[in-house]
């Protein structure tokens, strides 16, 4: 059974007054990430946004165990932790968990994330998906989606992303899910599940962000939600390579419900003004295309 | 020399105020000019600072101004927050956005508080980004009129520099409406 | 001195960041969900809240000493309870036109 | 039980040492001429004969983002590299030491690409010499051995990162005897690490490694604690400290094995040498048969090794270097564009010294080019010779180069 939002756990590890813009996605996430892992874990978080977030020595914005480490290195970092926590014999205490940003994860961390992966490495790897180097300032990433303008794709990017959570599954660990920050109640039933299993798990979650994608910051959740209808972010999962649609997606493709064009999403983010209409519709036919497959997936693997 | 320091919050401009002074008033006649950030990993919202050095011969303090004649403040609500006025020469300026009238910031005796709805001026152009007015060029039309040091030509030239079509109309316009809604 | 940077958590790191804020979320508790139904009820507000500053209750508590203003509590509440309301009016020369002009 | 002696290479002796220091966590990553150390403690963890957890990451910038993990949380880590191997990692070495963090890593000095080479000079780990990690330079496979397991303790005393660098296939691939201390010796000279700076509890949540701004900065209670700049002066502290642990530990070591490095140098038929030959590593060893030769000559020249280059020993060199006529330095590196590292830091450190000798340079070695004895004994000649005809400083020698193809 999916959780509601009434059932979510009061509690709180990202405190007040924290070093955010406002409206920014990752807060609204990390409250849930935290508090399906109640707290018992070690983040290991690389230079990023959520550095930012985490706060300025000598001071903490989070009420959990948080491992700053280098960029290229998350997945390694955690790696190093899992196998100390096991050579400590404190194992059991805490879950580990890797979290880093798009480029991060599918950019520069993407050696250290798939040698984790290969071996299977007893971690919990969540890549909050902003579409670009935010921290930085708005630069494109591997998965920064086509037609946005970036600050090094002023006229738009011509690729489409990478497809980071069909690269994480094809190493064959035990869970991949894709989620959105804009459905609290997702991301933390799927990093509960998570929580429960042994071995590399992954979750992809997509992260609106105001400054960078040119939005009022109170349409952050609006936003992140528009994507799923759009069918641009489908939220899904694969335990032992079977694949699920779930939440919003699984409703979308089961009522036949038809999605919201590309096009409206796009027009409400300034990254995207002055795309043209033939690039608008590619967008779409590979949208189009992507969610045909998901969808003839989930039927076919359901069973 | 005139040392100038800028106070504002993440994403309100006040580094981009500060860089199309620097240009303006190189245009109005200044020889040496520099500005400069202060650095670090500030969020739009958070309070930010940046420096201007403006003098007839180049500049070679790099370091951030913290004696200034004149401090730029890009939201009233920093004059507290900030304690912007923290290091202020006597009888300097403070150029502040703010619909408040001077009297009422209740600053130090000895400085000279001009005041303008910068805020206003940006609204009334729809000069907004992400929800939010941007006071960063509009407040050099309050700068101008308030200091005289730089021209209202110079500024709209610098705009345009740094702008390009209807976004530079609209900054322009919003500084000649700051530059008009000037008070001291 | 420290020999290492190594932080504790507390509330506010960046300040009172509710001085970030252009406009504050107010609520009408006549129109909220919990109010109305005298119950913990709905509350969505508290779980968008990107900051942690909504307190859980019959009808949310908003930390206005951290709230940054994003607004997406106004935007997502289903009975349209909490309005974002400027915390300053602006206009053209809304100073008083009395004043001495500059210079 | 006592210490029972077998002939072994210098990367048996270096994985020895891990074996015996009890690591908990080893990263591992092949390169030449290193990859002998991680095969071996591949093969005994995996035999149980090792309790440890063994990481074959897919890069040296893993194998030490492993280490700097395990080690965060508290674990004894190990991992060895080499040149290229080396310079990958080069981010995570300056995290390793800026996070405080009591690694051991292992080099089989090895040149630096480009053109590929896999032979020795000792470019790779001078290169990082700034990085602020303890770096130790070893003579013979014994001293691997001893001193990898000394570096445990220096770097859980001083919570700092410590290299054992040495140089590649003329140690790392050469059969000595090798005299292997019992578990017990080392049990009671090395106890287990208990007490890391970093503190990983979830009941205690800390933040660690956090952005730093230049200033000083209120903490939560109110007490200021240091910018980026305090934090850095601890860390600088801390290794002027290892000059006086480094010592130390070579002591405690003898008392517990009966052996011992000379901590920071070493020296051999120093007492009366006019000309000392300065050198770090196994080309130490080798001048040492260049002086005696040079004696039968009439020369009174003798060796100063160097053990410890980072901290630079400049107290001991001083000490054992004023009142001499001349020292010249070996240098199995450069600073292009410059001079050899050692011979830098030597003169820097003399300066102003009263009786201080005059300090000329040599390169030699790279990239595994032949340096004999009698290299070393010709190119004192000719430093001699240059001092004998008035000379103060000199340019660097560059020893069996061959450039007009000769």
């Amino acid at each position: 059974m999916a959780t509601k939002i009434l059932d979510l756990p009061d509690v709180s590890y990202v405190l007040p007054g924290n070093r955010s813009c406002a409206g920014c996605g990752i807060g609204i996430a990390l409250r849930q990430i935290t508090a399906a892992l109640e707290g018992k874990m070690v983040m290991t978080v690389p230079a990023s946004c959520l550095t930012v977030l985490g706060g300025m020595y000598p001071v903490s914005s989070v009420n959990v165990p948080w491992v700053n480490v280098a960029f290229p290195s998350t997945a390694a970092a955690a790696s190093g932790i899992a196998a100390g926590l096991r050579a400590t014999g404190r194992a059991d205490e805490m879950t580990v968990l890797a979290m880093a940003g798009d480029g991060g994860t599918g950019d520069i961390g993407i050696q250290a994330l798939s040698g984790a992966a290969e071996r299977n490495e007893d971690f919990l790897y969540l890549c909050y998906d902003n579409e670009a180097y935010m921290n930085t300032g708005t630069q494109r990433s591997g998965l920064t989606p086509a037609g946005a303008r970036t600050t090094t794709t002023w006229a738009g990017k011509r690729e489409n992303p990478k497809d980071l959570p069909r690269i994480m599954e094809a190493h064959g660990i035990p869970y991949v899910a894709s989620t959105s920050a804009a459905f609290p109640t997702d991301v933390y039933d799927k990093v509960a599940k998570a929580r429960g299993i042994k071995g590399l798990r992954y979750i992809h979650m997509n992260t609106p962000c105001p400054s960078g994608w040119g939005f009022d910051p109170k349409d952050t959740v609006r936003l992140g939600k528009l994507a799923v209808d759009a069918g641009l972010v489908v939220l899904y999962e694969v335990e032992d390579g079977v694949f699920r649609l779930t939440g919003r997606s699984a409703s979308l493709a089961k009522t036949g419900k038809p999605r919201v064009p590309v096009a409206d999403y796009l027009a409400t983010q300034t990254r995207f003004r002055g795309m043209k209409p033939e690039a608008i519709a590619e967008v779409q036919a590979w949208v189009d295309g992507r969610w045909d497959g998901y969808v003839a997936r989930d039927a076919g693997e359901r069973g | 020399m005139h040392e100038i320091r800028w106070h504002g919050r993440g994403g309100q401009g006040a580094v981009t105020s500060a860089k199309i002074l620097a240009d303006a008033a190189f245009r109005s006649g200044f020889a040496g000019v520099t500005s400069q950030p202060s650095f670090g990993a500030e969020r739009r919202g958070a309070p930010i600072t940046a420096s201007t050095r403006l003098a007839d011969e180049p500049i070679r303090i790099l370091s951030q101004v913290t004696a200034p004649d004149i401090i730029v403040v890009l939201d009233d609500s920093l004059l507290a927050v900030a304690n912007a006025t923290a290091g202020m020469k006597p009888g300097g300026m403070v150029v502040v956005n703010t619909t408040r009238g001077a009297a009422e910031l209740g600053l130090r005796d000895d400085l000279k508080v001009v005041t303008s709805d910068v805020t206003g001026a940006a609204q009334a152009v729809d000069l907004i980004v992400g929800g939010q007015p941007m006071v960063s060029t509009a407040i050099l039309g309050a700068f101008a009129r308030a200091t005289g040091l730089i021209t209202m030509e110079s500024v709209e030239a610098a705009i345009r520099h740094a702008f390009s079509g209807s976004a530079a109309d609209k900054n322009v316009d919003a500084a000649k409406i700051a530059f008009e809604c000037t008070r001291a | 001195m420290s020999e290492i940077s190594m932080s504790r958590p507390a509330v506010g790191e960046a300040g009172r960041t509710g001085e970030w804020r252009n406009s504050r979320p107010v609520v009408d508790p006549s129109k909220c969900l919990a109010v109305r139904q005298g119950k913990v009820t709905c509350q969505i507000c508290w779980a968008y809240c990107p900051d942690g500053c909504i307190a859980q209750g019959v009808g949310p508590v908003i930390d206005l000493t951290y709230c940054k203003g994003c607004g997406i509590c106004a935007e997502e509440c289903p009975a349209k309870a909490i309005e974002m309301q400027p915390e300053a009016t602006h206009g053209v020369c809304a100073i008083d036109e009395d004043e001495e002009v500059a210079r | 039980m006592s210490e029972q002696v077998s002939v072994m290479t210098g990367n048996e002796a270096a994985a020895t040492a891990a074996k015996l220091a009890r690591v908990q966590v080893i990263a591992a990553y092949p390169i030449t001429p290193q990859s002998p150390v991680v095969e071996q403690l591949a093969a005994w963890v995996e035999s149980g004969e090792l309790p440890a957890e063994f990481v074959a990451v897919e890069s040296e910038h893993s194998a030490m983002t492993v280490c700097i993990g395990a080690s965060t949380v508290g674990a004894r880590t190990f991992t060895a590299t080499s040149a290229n191997g080396l310079a990958y990692m080069t981010e995570q070495v300056w995290w390793a030491p800026g996070a405080r963090l009591p690694i051991v890593m292992c080099i089989a000095n090895r040149a630096m690409a480009a053109p590929w080479n896999v032979l020795n000079d000792q470019q790779d780990s001078m290169s990082v010499r700034d990085a602020g990690w303890v770096q130790l330079y070893c003579r013979t496979n014994q001293e691997i051995l001893d001193t990898t397991v000394q570096a445990y303790r220096i770097a859980e005393r001083l919570h700092l990162p410590v290299m054992v660098c040495y140089d590649g296939f003329l140690l790392s691939h050469t059969m000595m005897p090798v005299a292997v201390p019992t578990a017990e010796e080392i049990d009671s000279f090395l106890p287990p690490f208990t007490e890391p700076f970093t503190v990983v509890d979830v009941d205690d949540p800390r933040n660690i490694g956090p952005v730093v701004i230049a200033d000083p900065r209120a903490d939560e209670t109110g007490v200021v604690r240091g910018g980026y700049m305090e934090i850095r002066a601890m860390h600088h502290r801390a290794l002027l400290e290892a000059l006086d642990v480094i010592v130390e530990t070579d002591d405690e070591y003898a008392a517990a094995v009966g052996r011992a490095w000379g901590g920071l140098t070493w020296e051999y038929l120093l007492d009366d040498a006019e000309v000392v030959l300065v050198a770090a590593g196994s080309l130490g060893t080798q001048a040492t048969v260049t002086v005696e030769a040079l004696r039968a000559e009439g020369i009174k020249a003798g060796v100063l090794g160097i053990r410890a280059y980072r901290p630079f020993p400049v107290e001991a060199l001083r000490d054992k270097l004023a009142g001499r006529k001349l020292a010249l330095v070996f240098d199995k590196a450069l600073s292009y564009g410059y001079e050899g590292p050692i011979c830098s830091d030597l003169r820097g450190s003399l300066l102003g010294v009263e009786g201080a000798p005059a300090v000329f340079g040599a390169v030699c070695g790279l990239g595994g080019r032949e340096v004999t004895p009698d290299h070393l004994a010709d190119a004192t000649r000719r430093a001699i010779a240059d001092l004998e005809a008035g000379a103060r400083t000199r340019e660097t020698d560059w020893i069996n180069l061959h450039l007009d193809g000769e």
